[in-house]
This record gives C-alpha cells, structure tokens and sequence, in this order.
C-alpha cells in the first residue's frame, strides 16, 4: 500500500517534458515535489499564476501570492500572474494538458464525484468542473477507500457528479487504473505487495484484469 | 482625466444600503477589500446579496458581514472555510447559490463586457446544468450561462491612481479585474494612492473607466489562510 | 452652414465633465481639439486606449501608438493601454457614455448607415457596429447632402444599416436635430444665417419644427 | 520553465501548408507580425484563409500576401486601405467575409477561452445579424455568435522571454493577446527576447502558455499608415 506521498511520486512519472498542469488540493498538491528537475514543466495555480515554485521559507512568506488551497507559495522564474477569468480561459480553452484532482468517488465510466461535502452540505464546487470539464487529461489522485472500507472505486456514483466520462487515469494507494472507453477500471499496476484479490474485494465497480499485472517499480518511499 | 478619489471607505459605501448585491473580490483571504468590508460592518444593513469566490472565515472578510447577519444570500464557488455559515445556512437564514469558480468568473466578465449569456462545457452532466439549456457545439455539450453584475463591486487593489487605474500585486488580483467591470459603482481600494500619469499605462491591469471610487486604505492586515512553509 | 470645424466645435458643446468619449473618424476626431480643458473627460481609442492626447510633433510620433484612425498620437497622464477585447468589451458593456459618429445616412426613427462603401462594394465595418449597439449616447456628425446634393435625413436608409433606433442627436453644417419617440428630425438649433426653408428642401425624412428654433450660439469661427 | 525558442521566422512557419487557416496580430499596420509575414511569401502557398483586423496596404503587411495571390479567404473588420483586395474581390478570386470589429474580438477571445457561442448586442437590425439567432435578454436584443480559432496564431510583441510570455507596446497589443490564445500553434515574434526571468510576472500581458514558438525578429520597419502631427 502506498502512503499519499508514494501516490504523488507515482503520478509524477506519468508527467511530460513541455507540460501544463494544474494540481487539486490535497494528494495532487503532494506531487510538485517529485516532478524530476530535468523536466520543464509549469504548474498553474486557478486562482491566477502559471509557474508555481516551492512553499516558501517561514521568513518569505508573502500574503499576496497564495495557491488555490489559499496556501502560501512563491513563483519560479519565468512566471505570469493573470486574473481568475484568463486562469479558466487557459482550462477551458485546452491550454492545460494534465489536471491532477482528488476524488470522492469514481465511477467506471469514468464519472467523478469530487465536491467538498460535510454533513449532508455541499459546501463548494471550486474550480474541478471546470477542469472535469476541459481537454485537459484527467488524473485522479485518492485512497482505494474511504475511512470506512468502502470502495471509491464504483459501478455508479453516490455522491452528485462533478463530470461525466472524463477520468483518464487513476492512481490509489492499491494501484494504477484507466478507464476502459466500454467501462470498466482496468488494472495498470499494482502498488508493491499488494495482491490482486485485496484489489478485487476493494473495487466495487467492474474491475477488469487482463495478463500479468506488473508491480509498480519501486521508487524512493521517503 | 477623470478624479474619482474619496476621502476613505466610509464615504465610499456610505450609499450601499439595505438588499444591495455586491461583488466582492478576493480568493479566500487574499486581495479582498478590507477597509469597504470593516466601512460596512459599522453600519446596520440587511438583506445583502453578496458575490465572491469564498465566504471568508469567521472572524474575517466576509464572514464579518455573515456574523452581523448582513447577509440574506450568498453565491460563491466554495464556502468550506466559513463555520457561522453552515449556522446560518441550517438555521434556514441564509441563501447560498454554488456556482463552478471559472463559471463564475466568466458570469462576471460576461457581465462587465455586455455579454448577457454565453456556452460553457462547466458542469454538463452535474446538478449544475439543472434547469439550464445544453446545446451540442462541434460534437461537445454546453451550457447557457448568464451574466452577472451588481448595485456595487467592493475590490482591492495594490497601487491605483486618482483616474481610478489600478495594479494589483501578485496572485491577489484574482476576481477584482473581473468584478471592477461588473459593478454599477466599483469601490477600490487601494494600498497606495498615487496621482494620475505616475503609472506606466502599459503595467495597468485595470483601466480607470471601471472605477467610480477610489480611496487608499489605512492599514491593510492581509491576513494568511493557511500558511505553509518548506523546510 | 458650419465648416467641420465648427460641427465639431458645437458637438463639442455637449459633453460634460466626468464622460468616457469614443471618437469616430472624420469630423467626430476633431471634436477632441475643441473640448474645454477644465473638462475631465476622456476619449477611447478602440484598438486599445484610454486616454488619447493630442497629434504629436513631427519629432515624436510613434509607430506603436495610432488611434482607430491608425493616426499617430499621443496620450494624456493618467492613461491605460489594453487589447481589442477589453477595448469592445467597455464599449458593449456600458462603460462608454458618448459615442461620436460619421454617418453616410439616418432615418428618422434613428438607424443609422455608416459603413466604408466604394463602388458599390462594402470595405470595412469596423468598430460601428459595436458603438451604435451600446448604452453609449450615439451623436451623429455628417454634412446634410451628399455632394449631389442629396439628403443624408432619410425616412429609411437605403444604404445597409449599422444599427436601428439608435441615434440620439445629428450635427449637421445645417443644423442640431434629435430623433423623436415617435420618430421624425427634430429641429433644435439653425447654423447661424440657416434659413428653415434651407433645412425644409435639404431634409428628405420627416422634419419636425416646433416654436421659435434659436440660432446656434455664436463661437469662434477660427 | 519550457522553452519556446526557434532559430527565426523561417523555422516558425516552415509547417504552415496550403489550406491553413491563420490569425494575424495587428491594427493595420501597428503591431503586425512583420517577419512571419516575410517568411511567408518566400514561400509558394495556396487557399490560405487569413484573419486579421484588417489586409494591410498594397506593399506592407498582409497586402504582401495578396499580392503574391496566397489568400483565398480573408476574414477582417475592415480592408478599405488595400486596393490589391479589391481588384482580386471584383474578379472573384477572393472571398470576404467582414466582422464588426468587437465581434471579431471577442469571437477570438471565446476561441482561446473555449467559449463555443455567446450573445452580442451588435449587429442587430443589421446585415449581419442575417441567419444568426437572435434572443432576447432582459428586454434587448441580441444576437448569438460563434468561436474563431485556427491553425496558426501569428503575432507580433515589443518583449518576450524563452517561456513565451510576452509584452507589447502602446496600441501595438490590440489583437495580439486574443489570437495568441486562439491559435492552435501561436507563433510570437519579438523586438527583443529574454532570458525567463527577466520579465516581472505582474507585467505580462501574454502569459507563455499559448505561445508555441518563439523569436527575435532583425529588423522592424513599423511602417506607420497615417502620420498625422500637431503644428
């Protein structure tokens, strides 16, 4: 079973040299910090920043320059700071190619239900219809399971839809799945010494396993 | 050029009365119009409609106008960050309209630039097209959206000049540029106020055409949602 | 019968302190010469400027500053520069108070034809269309007659149509008229030494005159 | 940060083929990609379908690119400064089709925003309103139009740094923000290009995103059309 930190490193090894990005809050926040340097990649950040750089040091930090989890951050070089209807312009329009979210569930034909809710109220939408919603290849970034076992991994969503169809891939602390184009959440890898029937009894939804399935390649698990 | 300065926020909002909708600019606690929200909570107003990204938190931004029971209707994109919110809201008080952050924005812009309705994938298949027409452009499904202004848009600034120009600084630009353009009286407040021609009209973000008021606030507390340092 | 200079100075009369102004080309641009300097008022550019200043010298004209005339100018303290979108995007929401126009033709319910023809082929539209359509008060500035001496004061335009019902007041060399609820030319001012029976044989829509209509006031003639 | 850089203006458009449909930068002749266009008519296309404010002069700017017979339709607000246009329209040669200049504007703005359609007041009443749908909308009407988008985005700044972030000039901007976003290859060329860096984020006006390929232009004639002084 991987930690969020080992699903974030994961993700980043799908990431391409010359690639836009935009990262939700949460485990995808996680995954700036194992893209590998040699590649040149621009975060950006909907509130209004293409070029996010790392969390500042306690003695820079700087009210005015915060991510879109309202966290303080700073800018790398080359950066552009625009206004939030030119951030959406950019996801709307295609001019991001990845966007990495957090998921409260997904379906296995690829809907996704990733609103903050808290007892029963919605209490935001924020920007993921947004991206759901763009050209941009969408990558979701949870645990297999919620807090009480049960799969997030479904037939159908419960919770009300952020999008439909648009998830591309899946990473969870179990393993890696896309979504097949007639259903179905089809096993890429699995996360290292997990077993294919914890996978099975934990994937509600139609699970599809065809041949070997490799175990992820090892990497740092700092 | 046009002097739109006043003497601070009280004489600013001083004509904001009760069941006014406001844009409120500002992403969480960043680049939101302090000293117009401190002006108006000195002031016993009710039935507000306001417009912003977020709700504040309790004990600051929005959520001070939401203490004071201000407000009858909230729309935003994500309030999660507001607890006398879920109060009110419960309680059955409060009005609370959700509305996808880019939509939002573009609602807005749409507003300011005499569009009344445009197509957005945003939402196609969520609770959000509910009601609204979907349209098929080029093999994709839309959704009609439509313009929003308001009585007054309240937004910050960094520097301005006395022809209303504004710059705004770092990530707290955010919805301002949008909102100045939407509200019927724009109030900006700025952290530094300078004289007409000391700004570069090539680094201006907002033109001054947009702004009815403006005024330099007197001590801006900026404060920080979540402060988050690396190592 | 007033020169353009003098159509433009009186125009000039009409604007107040505090009004955002587009400028049209051709007479409309020589309004801006004749405003009173203890105006605050300010003339958009429609590429892209707000606050236009006067011609430059010969030593100083830059290739990189036109107005919508694709003249060389100048700008005033106080400016802003920005592009076309924002340009209209001010223009159609309601931010422009005044809009100075040439015009080949109006009707007297207030359409108005003003697009580039020659040869009987259309050349241009360009900003017109978005000007007329505003909340912007939309002032007329043309001569009364064509060079054959035919009425520019239709019942209807026979030309294509920039927009309907859209005309506030006319500024001829003849004379000032406003368009009628109900439609018709209203007469308001003469040109100084313009006879009625002058303006009666030159209006070929309906001319509404009503009471004693004073003649312009006197103004510099230079 | 990723670079943008190409070598010069004949490595930038040496994938633009017969058939393309290009948005170029510029207000006649202010701020008009001038070394693309060079580029360009070194070369022997066909049936291109130009975009752009308006067709230059007769031998400056797009005019170039009539002249040499390249453009089979050309898209604009205005072309009444170019007779080459009219002699190759009257022979039927070339098809026209004229924007109002906000429309265009705001049809490239929905283009690069992924707005599919919007409503617009103008044109209404108008020829160009003919076969559109018209709505109405809190008792005015308004007419519904669609995205442009293209092929190639060739534009013109005063600065750019290596990320493709760009700034312009006076009224040299006009459409070059728009239709950097609006090209599916958006081709920037520059006065001056800098390392990424060297430009202050909060002055850009093009943010590097939309621009694919970058260079440094060697000469700038900035032909201007109408000199006009003041005694």
């Amino acid at each position: 079973m991987l930690s969020k930190t080992q699903i974030a490193q994961r993700i980043a090894k799908e990431i391409k040299n010359g690639q836009y990005i935009n990262l939700g809050i949460g485990i995808p926040t996680l995954v700036a910090n194992h893209i590998p340097d040699h590649l040149q990649v621009v975060l950006q950040s909907e509130n209004g920043l293409l070029g996010i750089g790392p969390f500042p040091k306690s003695d820079n930090t700087d009210p005015d320059l915060v991510n879109a989890g309202k966290e303080t951050i700073t800018m790398v070089k080359g950066s552009s700071l625009f206004d939030s209807a030119e951030a959406f312009a950019m996801i709307r329009g295609g001019h991001i190619d990845i966007a990495i979210l957090g998921a409260l569930e997904v379906s296995e034909n690829g809907d996704i239900s990733n609103w903050k809710i808290s007892s029963g109220l919605i209490k935001g939408v924020g920007g993921a219809l947004d991206l759901v919603a763009s050209e941009a290849k969408l990558f979701v970034a949870m645990h297999h399971c919620h807090k009480d076992g049960s799969s997030k991994l479904l037939k159908d969503c419960k919770l009300p839809i952020t999008g439909v169809k648009c998830v591309h891939k899946i990473f969870t602390d179990l393993g890696v799945f896309s979504i097949l184009p007639e259903g179905g959440f089809k096993l890429l890898e699995r996360a290292p010494g997990v077993m294919l029937d914890e996978i099975r009894s934990k994937t509600e939804g139609k699970l599809v396993i065809k041949g070997e399935i490799p175990e992820m390649e090892s990497f740092d698990l700092g | 050029m046009i002097d739109k300065r006043v003497a601070n926020a009280s004489e600013a909002t001083s004509d904001i009365a009760d069941g006014a909708v406001l844009l409120l600019g500002g992403f969480g606690l960043c680049g939101i119009p302090e000293a117009s929200i401190q002006a108006l909570i000195h002031r016993h107003l009710k039935n507000l409609t306001c417009i912003s990204n977020n709700a504040g938190v309790d004990d600051f931004g929005i959520g001070l106008l939401l203490k004071k029971r201000m407000i009858r209707k909230l729309i935003a994109s994500y309030v999660g960050e507001n607890e006398e919110f879920e109060k009110q809201y419960t309680a059955g008080e409060l009005e609370l309209e959700l509305i996808p952050q880019g939509t939002l924005a573009e609602r807005i812009r749409a507003g300011g630039a005499g569009i009344p309705a445009f197509f957005t994938p945003a939402g196609i298949g969520s609770d959000v097209a509910k009601g609204k027409e979907i349209r098929e452009f080029d093999g994709r499904l839309y959704l009609l959206e439509r313009w929003i202004k308001a009585d007054f848009a309240l937004i910050k600034a960094w520097k301005g000049d006395t022809a209303g120009n504004l710059i705004y600084r770092g990530t707290a630009r955010n919805f301002n540029p949008l909102m100045a353009a939407a509200g019927k009286i724009t109030i900006a407040e700025v952290e530094e106020l300078v004289p007409a021609g000391e700004l570069d009209p090539n680094h201006i973000h907002t033109p001054g055409i947009y702004v009815q008021r403006i005024f330099q606030g007197e001590i801006y507390e900026k404060r920080i949602e979540n402060v988050t340092v690396s190592a």
